[in-house]
Formats: structure tokens, C-alpha cells, sequence
């Protein structure tokens, strides 16, 4: 028995770490760092219908404990996605979980369609973050009803399950999941990045062209497994977590919140090896705890079903 | 040659001018180098503060002691932590790379033209050694602020005729390195740049040397080509989608192929 | 000239630096280890109609540049405040803004009532995160409608200025700054912290006894400058900013996002001294910058009017 | 007497047992010290990662030399930071914190019971030498986990009768702290403990001297009273509005006065 395993729908996986959509490419230059055939399963960088080039830069900006970006969505599109990297990236035994975005619900829709096709992806990441442009830009993540009308049509196009990426810059998140999952999602991964700006003080304006970027890395970590443990407590479908995770034991702290699997992110760039490290430090941190399968840490800090007490600050 | 993760030692700290230092690092990341012009993403702490690598030329490189040798500004936090390491200690380091300056473009007997800006003048100088190795003429230009952030004069003066010029006049000519070259009106077959951005143009303006190359910076994630922080709009397609990374495809980039 | 000089409604600042509700109680302490006389102001902890003794322990925790915490408002009410704590602060030359809480709007009501008639006190900030029994604990500042009446009958009741201390835990931060600038808000307060858990490894439960708790500190600073930046070019009262302050540099950057005055939370515990410290650093960064005054700085990151094009992660 | 902030000075710092440090320090707080059982509040590192500062007890002071010294468990990141710092490098403390043991309750001539359990003990040696000095008998009973993790006995054996106990047996008597004590049966007028909760719990439920005190611990932001993170219930008042401040009211309380 491998006692990382965990089998979520359409995924089956060798151990339950990841590599975030945006912070990996399509896996080609981290294949010459290491065997990317060791990882559970790999994110794609987002897929929109046409090629975007994204935003002018400075894309980048370090904070305290984590960074901003605003990359923008560059892609070279879905019909080169699936000519170029997807079949490149059959050569590797892990499936992939492609991140889907778009502008309209058409967009998504068309995208999932042809992307889902693909023999080695397994699921679809629906990045829900994207602005819409029909409602004035307003985030489709931000509205249940939305985002329920656009999992239940992407689902449809779907020939494989489809995850929905929520969004944390919203009230109540758990509102959000609830109304996915009753459009039909088979999972969740959260969360996608925390909105934020960084000002230079030399030129007075903000350091991203961009102005206002998605926040990343360590100093998110509590919000997100506050999120992952409230969502997990009130929707029945798997979570794979991810925010600020760098070590195995946030990794773990991810699990016990209620995620299925993790995601990697920001630490890619800090440490290249940061994903093939969790994978090898995960069994010795179960033995340290006295655990033996991943599958037993998920939702284990679930101390009752009382609903949270939130507190006044 | 590829891409590494290595422990390396610091070998040796130097402040060499106002807020610039030298370091001298041992560790197997020297025996991948293949150009000059590369550059290293140097994790400046464990911890997460700051969170990201620091992207930092080769200035130098010592195949045989497996070291390399870096110059830099110590101005933010993390170039600060980096300038307060001792000998000893040792670093996070990813490289090399990037694809460096190309010293082919120049056959032995040929003149080439390195000009330099401030913190850009570093890679030149390995650059500079490199050609001279190949038999081909290296004329200097470096720029800088004033007298007291002048560096690695001596450096470049072995390597060939040196000229220095600072904003405010207090060493070399008063003005830029466009001004010397303007002045002097050099014969060369290629001009090698690295500085800011300003300079960049001016020089891929002006008509200096059959062929220029430049050395760009960005600000970047990944350092590896992953995480599409540090692209640039090429020049043919400036509304277009195509792009170049300047940390994998660059950082050096033939004058007119990227928009600058 | 004072170049640091600041005036808000029924506030001269002769600084615009100022310690945040809740992390230097009533002064008592700081005031042992310098002259709080000096300060801006003093944002006293929060006072409630009723003692409260707040969470059980663990309050506090650690988190990647930042903290959690869960106190629950422990405070001995506002008789006691008012009886104890604002006449021994009479003795310093230095406004008080009071911070007021409660379960209940008529909680609020009285308590505004009450503590707005004492003479030091110059200002209310009317802490809107707090769980509204009445609607199962859902935070006042959470619904745009529920902040305005809010704030419109605390403003009716108070004999002082009303800051309202926004909640970052919300889709659209404009929205609920237009709403309580709409019920009669002489100014905004932002941000009270972002909610977040954390779990332990060894025990397998949330760190904090109360599970969630308010994260601040350097971690949160990017969705506060961001938040202050989209709020003060959508208002026309001015905001006092705060969230991860730790130095004069980090307080410019608030004053450029466009807040008018600064206040210092977590940065307290990390240094006692920070508040002067930071008012004595900030005329050398002004020379440094080649900058006259405080109030010049303000929203001077403001490129334009475009409205800001939201990042799809 | 006051609460300062100083930038101290390591003086040393020596691995006495497993994952234990004694680290001596040099500064202006070492004259404020008032009363053993004070702690310290040691920010680790100049950057924020990690952020808060850690309260540590102050084991013995030098007012001579303007000395403290210090003894901790390196586990967490800041202790372990701690666990690595060098003679000669400074450390951003404030001090001293809290009210400490009361030295004052009992006279010379009578018998005083140190009490402590793993990382509680470093206290109860700077107020066991105090207590010595005022003519008390001292008799300590350490516990530990097991005979790796055992420190400063020959120090404590130095001041009276010692007795350690560990959880394995593999040193002293097999059990706890009240092991030792319920089998010898020591008469004392005070108790002075420190340690983890459960042990707190069995001395304050047991009759082991007159009168017990205890040093408590509990997670801390501001260290001196003002964020009411620290706070514990008053025994008397268990459900009202009532409470003690670990860091500014304790850590020492006597026995019955906070819920423990
Ligand atoms: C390919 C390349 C080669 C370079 N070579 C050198 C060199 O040889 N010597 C030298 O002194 N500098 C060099 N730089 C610039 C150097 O990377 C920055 O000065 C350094 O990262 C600033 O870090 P900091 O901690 O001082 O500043 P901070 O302001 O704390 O940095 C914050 C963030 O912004 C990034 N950043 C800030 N300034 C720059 C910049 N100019 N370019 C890219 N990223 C930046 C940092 O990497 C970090 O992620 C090079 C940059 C690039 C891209
Ligand atoms: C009054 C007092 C005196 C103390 N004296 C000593 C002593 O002499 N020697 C010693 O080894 N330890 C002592 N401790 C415990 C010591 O503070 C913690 O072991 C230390 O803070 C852990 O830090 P870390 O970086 O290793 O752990 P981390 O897990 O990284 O700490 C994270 C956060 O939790 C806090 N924390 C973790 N454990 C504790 C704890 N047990 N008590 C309070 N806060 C905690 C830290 O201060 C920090 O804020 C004392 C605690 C208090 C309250
Ligand atoms: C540079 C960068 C690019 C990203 N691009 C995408 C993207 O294309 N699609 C997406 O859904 N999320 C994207 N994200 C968000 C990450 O997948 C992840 O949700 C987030 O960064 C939080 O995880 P972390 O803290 O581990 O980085 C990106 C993040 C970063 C830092
Ligand atoms: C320990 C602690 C207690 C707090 N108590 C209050 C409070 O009583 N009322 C309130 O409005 N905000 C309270 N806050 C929030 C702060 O006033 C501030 O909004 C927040 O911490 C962000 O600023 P910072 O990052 O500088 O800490 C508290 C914060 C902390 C850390
Ligand atoms: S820095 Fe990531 S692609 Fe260049
Ligand atoms: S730690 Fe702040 S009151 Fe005790």
C-alpha cells in the first residue's frame, strides 16, 4: 500500500502534492531540474481561448512573507496548449489538471471543451478569479449565482471533472463552494491569490504596472486554511488546498484543515526542489506524528461540528 | 551544462566602492558556466524574509577553484543580508542562468566596445576576459554616478583602453558613456551593454559598432523561465502576443529583437 | 510649521502616527516606557456596554510576518473606561479615539452615547467586524446596508466625530465605505484583520482556543495598502490607515495609498518603541524623499482616474 | 526598578543537554532585575521572520558583570534562531518582565521545596541561589523526560538536597516531580514550582508545604500587560469578568489564586 495515496474523482494520486497553476509553466523547465514524473499530479498554467500576452511589467512585486503578481493570464492559447505542451507532457506518468479562464462564460466553456480532450488531462481547474467582462469586471467568484451558472456549464462541456479555484476576496466563502458545488463541481482548490499593491516610495506609484496584484506565499497561509476548514466543513466534494505552503508540515497543516491534496505555489521559485523535498519529507513527518496514510490526517482538526464562533477583533 | 542548486561557501566579502560589494563563492554552480553574461538567483535566507531569490550576474568565473566571483548594490533588504555575510557562511544559490553574452559574434583581431552602467558593469568585465582570451580588442566604457562609486577601473584597464564617465564629473568625463563614445567616436565590429534602461536606448540608438548586444534586467520570480514574470515584448510584434523571458531566453538580447 | 501636522475631523494630529485599538490597552504600559504624550493620538482598546472577559487561551499565534489573534474583546466596559482609564489619560496632551463594540446596535448606541461625552475623548471608531447576534453572527461590516444604519445611529448618538474601522473580510471594500460615508461617517479606519486560522501539528487542532482569529502584522500589509488605495479615491472622508506598519517607510506607503494618518497595531509587541520611533524617523524619509510635508504625501500614488483593471490570477 | 529596551550582548552559549542551551548575556537589564522568576522578552532575529518577540526566564543574574543568563529548549523556529547565535552578536531584549517569586515568605531557617518540571526549571535556580543567600534550606526535585535531558543538577546539588526524576527512569526515580515528593515526604514551609500544566495541577492539588507558588506560562504578544493575550481566570471568580495577567500580574501566582 503507498501510504500517500489519495483518490479524488478523475485523479488517482501517487501522493498528494502538486504544483500550482501559474507557478510551474507547463513543467518544461522544472523537468530539467528533476523527474516531474515523482509529482501527484501537475497544474498547468491557466489556458485561455486566444493567446494573451498579459500585463506590462514590472508582474512581480516581494512583500513581507510573500510576493504579488500580476501576470496576467499569458498563454499561448488552448489550440497550442494542446499542440505543444500537452502531448509533450505525456512522456511523464502524472495527470494533469488543466486551469481553465476566460472573460465570458463562452470563453470558459469553449476552453473546457477542447482542453478536457486532451488524453492526460484528468480534470479541469476552473479559475473562476477572472474578471467578467459582461458585468463590468466584477470577478465571476465573487457572486454564487455566477459562479454556479458557470460551473454547471462548463461541467457540461466537460469531458472530464471539473475543481473550481475559488477566489478569498470574498464575504463568505463558504457561500460561494456551496453554490459550486450545487453547479456541479467534483472538488475545490483554494485559494487563488488575496488582492494587494505595493507602493514605491522612490517613484511614488504602485510597483506593479499593473497596480494591484494577487497576493502569494507564506504570509497567506492562515487565510487559507481558515477558508479550507470552514469550506470543508460545509460542502461533501474534495479540496485540494494550497496557499503558502513550503514545507511538509504546512503541507500537513493543509490536510488537517480539510484539503485532500495540496497545491505549491510561490515556493517553486524559492526552492525549484520544493515539490520532489515535500514528496520525500511526507512519510518522515507521518512517522514523527504516529500517522500512517495521508488519507487519515484529512480533516482530523475537526474538533466538533460546531459552527464557528468568529471572533471580534 | 545545466542548470543547478547548490550550497555554495563564501570565500571572500569586499566593499570595492560606495554600497558595492564583491563576493567571491566556491561551489559547483562555477562549473556550468558557459558564458558571460549569466547570471546566478541567490536565496539570501533560510527564512522567508525576504521571501525571493536575488538575481545577480557573474562577474567572474574560476573554473579551476570552482569559484565565481559577484558584484553588487547593497541597497534593498536583501542585497543588505547578502553584503553582511562572512567568509564561511554559505549560500542558496540556482544557476547558472540565462544565456550570457555571445563571444562569437567577434573573430580574434576584432574590436569590440563594453559600456557599462553602474551595477551593469560587473558582467562585462568576465565578459571582457573572455574576449581578450580570444584575441579580440576590448574597449571599456563604464559609467557611473560619481568618483566614489566607481569600480574595477584597474580591472578593465588590463583589459584594454578604459574610459570612465560620471554624471556628476567627479571622475573620468562629466556625462554618460554616451558621451564618451560620442566624443570619441570608436572603430568597433560589435558593442556588448549592460545598464539601465535609458542607456540601453540610447545605445541601441546610436550607431556604436556593427552588431549590439544588451544585457537586460527584469524583475523576476522563477529565475528558470516557469513563471512568465520577466517577459518582454518583441520588437517585429510590439501589440502582438510574442515575448521573450529575459531570464531564460536573455538576459542578453541582440539590439532590435526586444522592445526596450 | 509642524510638517507632520494632520487634521481630521475633531482631530489635530501633531503627528500622523498613532497606536491601533487593541494593542496598546489604555496606555498604562507604553506610558512606563516613554513619554505617549508625544503620540498622534491613541486608539484605546475597544470598549463594550458590558465587561467582557473574551476567549479562553490560547489568544495569540505566530504566523509567516504576521499574527493571530483571538482576545475577544476583553475589556472592562465603559463605566469603568470611563471612570478608570480616560480621566488618568487626561494627563497627556493627546487626542483619544475611542473604539467601540458590541453585539447589538443598541449596544453601540449606548455605549457611543456614553463614551463620547468624555472630555479627552475627540473621536469614536465604531469597530464593525463584530458578530451582529441578531443576524447569527454575521459581522456588521460584512453587509453595506446593516454598516450604513449602523453608523447612522451611532453617528446620531455620539457627540464626536464617528471613524468607522472597516472589516477587510469582504468582496467590496468600496462598497462598504460608500455606505457608511452614506450613513454619515466623518471618517474611515482600515483595516481590522484578515480572518485566519492555524493548526497544530502535535495536537492535530487549531492553535487558538476560539479556532479563528484576526490576522495582522507585515504579512497583511499588501491587502491593506491595496484596500486604502481602491477606498480613499472612492470617498471623500479621509481614512486613517494601518495594517502591518512597522516603520516610517511602511507609514509612507499608507499616506501615498491615500490615507491621511497611520496607525501602528502588531509592530507594538515586535518593538515597544515603534510608534516613536517611526515619529522620529519620518522627517529624515520626508528630507530623504526631498518631500516638505505629511499631508502632501497623501494619495500622491494616485496615477489617474482609470479605474483600477482587476488582476486574473 | 524598570522595564528597558537593550541590545544585549552573547556572551556564550553552550548546549548543556539534549536540545537545551545556556546562553549568558551581557546588558543594562541585568541591573533592573528585581526578583528570580522574571522573564525576558528576546526578539531573535532583526527581520520578521519570526515575528514576535519569545519570553524566556532569566536563570541567574550577575550584577556585577551586568550579566544574565538564560536556559531554553531550542524547538520552534525562534529558538532555534536562538540555539545558533555567536559570542559578540547582539540580541534586541526587553526586560525584565513580570513580578517573579516572592523571596520574602519565608524565613532564614526554614525549608523551601523547588519544584520543576523540564524547561520550568532554569527559574528555580536563580531563586534557589537568592533563597540560599537568606539562609534557606533548598531542597529541589527536578523532573525530566528522560537522563539526556537533564541540566544543571551538580548546579541545583550545589544549593541542597537535589532529586531528579524522569518519565523513563533513566535517571533518579522512574515518574514525575510528585513521585519523589509523596515517597520522601518533606516537610517545608514553601513551595516554588515551574513547569508544565499537569504538574502545576498535581502541586497545587497536593499539601506539599504551607503555602505553594507557581510560574505560569501562557503565549504572549506584548509581554508587559497592554494586549491581553496572557490573560488567566481568577479561581475565585471562575465564570465573571475577573483575571491575571501572565506577563505583567504573574508569571508567579500563588497557589489557588488563578485557575490553573
Ligand atoms: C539578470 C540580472 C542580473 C543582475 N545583476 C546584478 C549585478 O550583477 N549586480 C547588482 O548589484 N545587481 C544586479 N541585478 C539587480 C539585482 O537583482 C537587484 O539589485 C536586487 O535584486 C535588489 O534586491 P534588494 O534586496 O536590494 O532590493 P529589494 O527592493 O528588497 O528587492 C525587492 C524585490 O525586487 C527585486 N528587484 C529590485 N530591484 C531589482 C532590479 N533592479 N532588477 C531585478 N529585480 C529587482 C528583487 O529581486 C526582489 O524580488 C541584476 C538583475 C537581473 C535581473
Ligand atoms: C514567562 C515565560 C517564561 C518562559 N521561560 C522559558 C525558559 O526559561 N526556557 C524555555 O526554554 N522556555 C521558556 N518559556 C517558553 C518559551 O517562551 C517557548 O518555548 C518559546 O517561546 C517557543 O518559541 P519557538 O520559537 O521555539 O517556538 P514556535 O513554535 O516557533 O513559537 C511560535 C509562537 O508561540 C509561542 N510559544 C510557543 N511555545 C510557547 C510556550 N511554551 N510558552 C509561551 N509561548 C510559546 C512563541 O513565543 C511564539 O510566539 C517561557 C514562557 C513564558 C511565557
Ligand atoms: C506568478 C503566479 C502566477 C499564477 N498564475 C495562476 C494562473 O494562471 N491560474 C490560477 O488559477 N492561479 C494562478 N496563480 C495562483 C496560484 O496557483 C495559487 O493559487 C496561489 O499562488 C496561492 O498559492 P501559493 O501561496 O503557494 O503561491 C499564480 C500565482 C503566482 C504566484
Ligand atoms: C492583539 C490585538 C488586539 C486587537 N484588538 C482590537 C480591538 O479591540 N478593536 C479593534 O478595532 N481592533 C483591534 N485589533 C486590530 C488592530 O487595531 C489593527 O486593525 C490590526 O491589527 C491591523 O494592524 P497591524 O497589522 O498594525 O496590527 C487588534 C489587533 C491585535 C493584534
Ligand atoms: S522569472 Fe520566471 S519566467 Fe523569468
Ligand atoms: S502578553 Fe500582552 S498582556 Fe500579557
Amino acid at each position: 500500500m503507498n501510504r500517500l495515496q489519495v483518490e479524488l474523482p478523475g485523479l488517482t494520486l501517487k501522493n498528494p502534492i502538486m504544483p500550482a497553476s501559474g507557478c510551474f509553466g507547463f513543467g518544461r523547465e522544472f523537468s530539467k531540474l528533476y523527474d516531474i514524473g515523482q509529482l501527484g499530479a501537475i497544474m498547468i498554467k491557466a489556458a485561455t481561448l486566444e493567446p494573451r500576452f498579459g500585463n506590462p511589467t514590472p508582474r512581480v512585486a516581494e512583500t513581507p512573507g510573500g510576493m504579488l503578481n500580476a501576470i496576467g493570464l499569458q498563454n499561448p492559447g488552448v489550440e497550442k496548449i494542446m499542440a505543444e505542451e500537452l502531448p509533450w507532457l505525456q512522456q511523464f506518468d502524472v495527470p494533469i489538471i488543466a486551469n481553465i479562464a476566460g472573460s465570458t462564460v463562452e470563453d470558459y466553456v469553449s476552453v473546457a471543451e477542447k482542453i478536457s480532450a486532451a488524453p492526460n488531462v484528468h480534470a479541469l481547474e476552473l479559475n473562476i478569479s477572472c474578471p467578467n467582462v459582461k458585468t463590468g469586471g466584477i470577478a465571476f467568484g465573487t457572486d454564487a449565482t455566477t459562479a454556479m451558472e458557470l460551473t454547471r456549464k462548463v461541467k457540461a462541456a466537460s469531458a472530464v471533472p471539473v475543481y473550481v479555484k475559488l477566489s478569498p476576496n470574498v464575504t463568505d466563502i463558504v457561500e460561494i463552494a456551496k453554490a459550486v458545488e450545487m453547479g456541479g463541481a467534483d472538488g475545490i482548490t483554494m485559494i487563488n491569490t488575496l488582492l494587494g499593491m505595493r507602493i514605491d516610495l522612490q517613484s511614488g506609484e504602485p510597483l506593479l504596472a499593473n497596480r494591484t496584484g494577487g497576493l502569494s506565499g507564506p504570509a497567506i497561509k492562515p487565510v487559507a486554511i481558515r477558508m479550507v476548514y470552514e469550506v470543508s466543513r460545509n460542502v461533501s466534494i474534495p479540496i485540494i488546498g494550497m496557499g503558502g505552503v513550503a514545507s511538509a508540515e504546512d503541507a500537513l497543516e493543509f490536510l488537517y484543515a480539510g484539503a485532500s491534496a495540496v497545491a505549491v505555489g510561490t515556493q517553486n521559485f524559492v526552492d525549484p526542489f520544493a515539490c520532489p523535498s515535500i514528496i520525500e519529507e511526507l512519510p518522515r513527518l507521518l512517522d514523527r506524528l504516529g500517522l500512517s496514510t495521508v488519507k487519515e490526517c484529512i480533516g482530523r482538526s475537526w474538533k466538533s461540528n460546531e459552527p464557528i464562533a468568529h471572533h471580534c477583533p | 551544462m545545466a542548470i543547478i542548486k547548490d550550497i555554495c561557501t563564501v570565500i571572500r566579502v569586499k566593499k570595492i566602492a560606495d554600497s558595492i560589494f564583491e563576493m567571491v563563492l566556491e561551489g559547483r554552480i562555477a562549473d556550468e558556466v558557459e558564458n558571460p553574461g549569466q547570471f546566478i538567483h541567490i536565496r539570501v535566507t533560510e527564512g522567508n524574509a525576504p521571501l525571493l531569490r536575488r538575481p545577480v550576474s557573474i562577474a567572474a568565473v574560476d573554473k579551476k577553484n570552482h569559484r565565481l566571483t559577484i558584484i553588487f548594490r547593497s541597497g534593498g533588504q536583501g542585497t543588505l543580508l547578502l553584503s553582511r555575510k562572512v567568509p564561511g557562511e554559505t549560500l542558496d544559490i540556482l544557476g547558472p542562468l540565462g544565456n550570457g553574452f555571445p563571444v562569437d559574434k567577434v573573430d580574434s583581431g576584432g574590436t569590440a566596445i563594453l559600456a557599462g552602467g553602474g551595477i551593469g558593469v560587473p558582467p562585462l568585465y568576465g565578459l571582457g576576459l573572455k574576449l581578450r582570451e580570444q584575441g579580440v580588442k576590448v574597449i571599456s566604457v563604464l559609467g557611473f554616478q560619481t568618483a566614489e562609486s566607481v569600480f574595477y577601473q584597474d580591472e578593465f584597464a588590463s583589459l584594454g583602453e578604459t574610459y570612465i564617465a560620471t554624471v556628476d564629473g567627479t571622475s573620468g568625463t562629466k556625462g554618460f558613456v554616451t558621451d564618451v563614445l560620442n566624443e570619441r567616436g570608436f572603430e568597433a565590429d560589435i558593442l556588448y551593454t549592460c545598464g539601465p534602461l535609458p542607456m540601453l536606448r540610447a545605445l541601441e540608438a546610436g550607431d556604436y559598432a556593427r552588431e549590439t548586444y544588451l544585457s537586460m534586467e527584469e524583475r523576476m520570480g522563477c529565475g528558470i523561465g516557469a513563471c512568465f514574470a520577466c517577459v518582454c515584448r518583441k520588437k517585429d510584434d510590439p501589440n502582438g502576443h510574442s515575448y521573450k523571458k529575459v531570464c531564460s531566453d536573455g538576459p542578453v538580447f541582440k539590439a532590435g529583437e526586444v522592445l526596450i
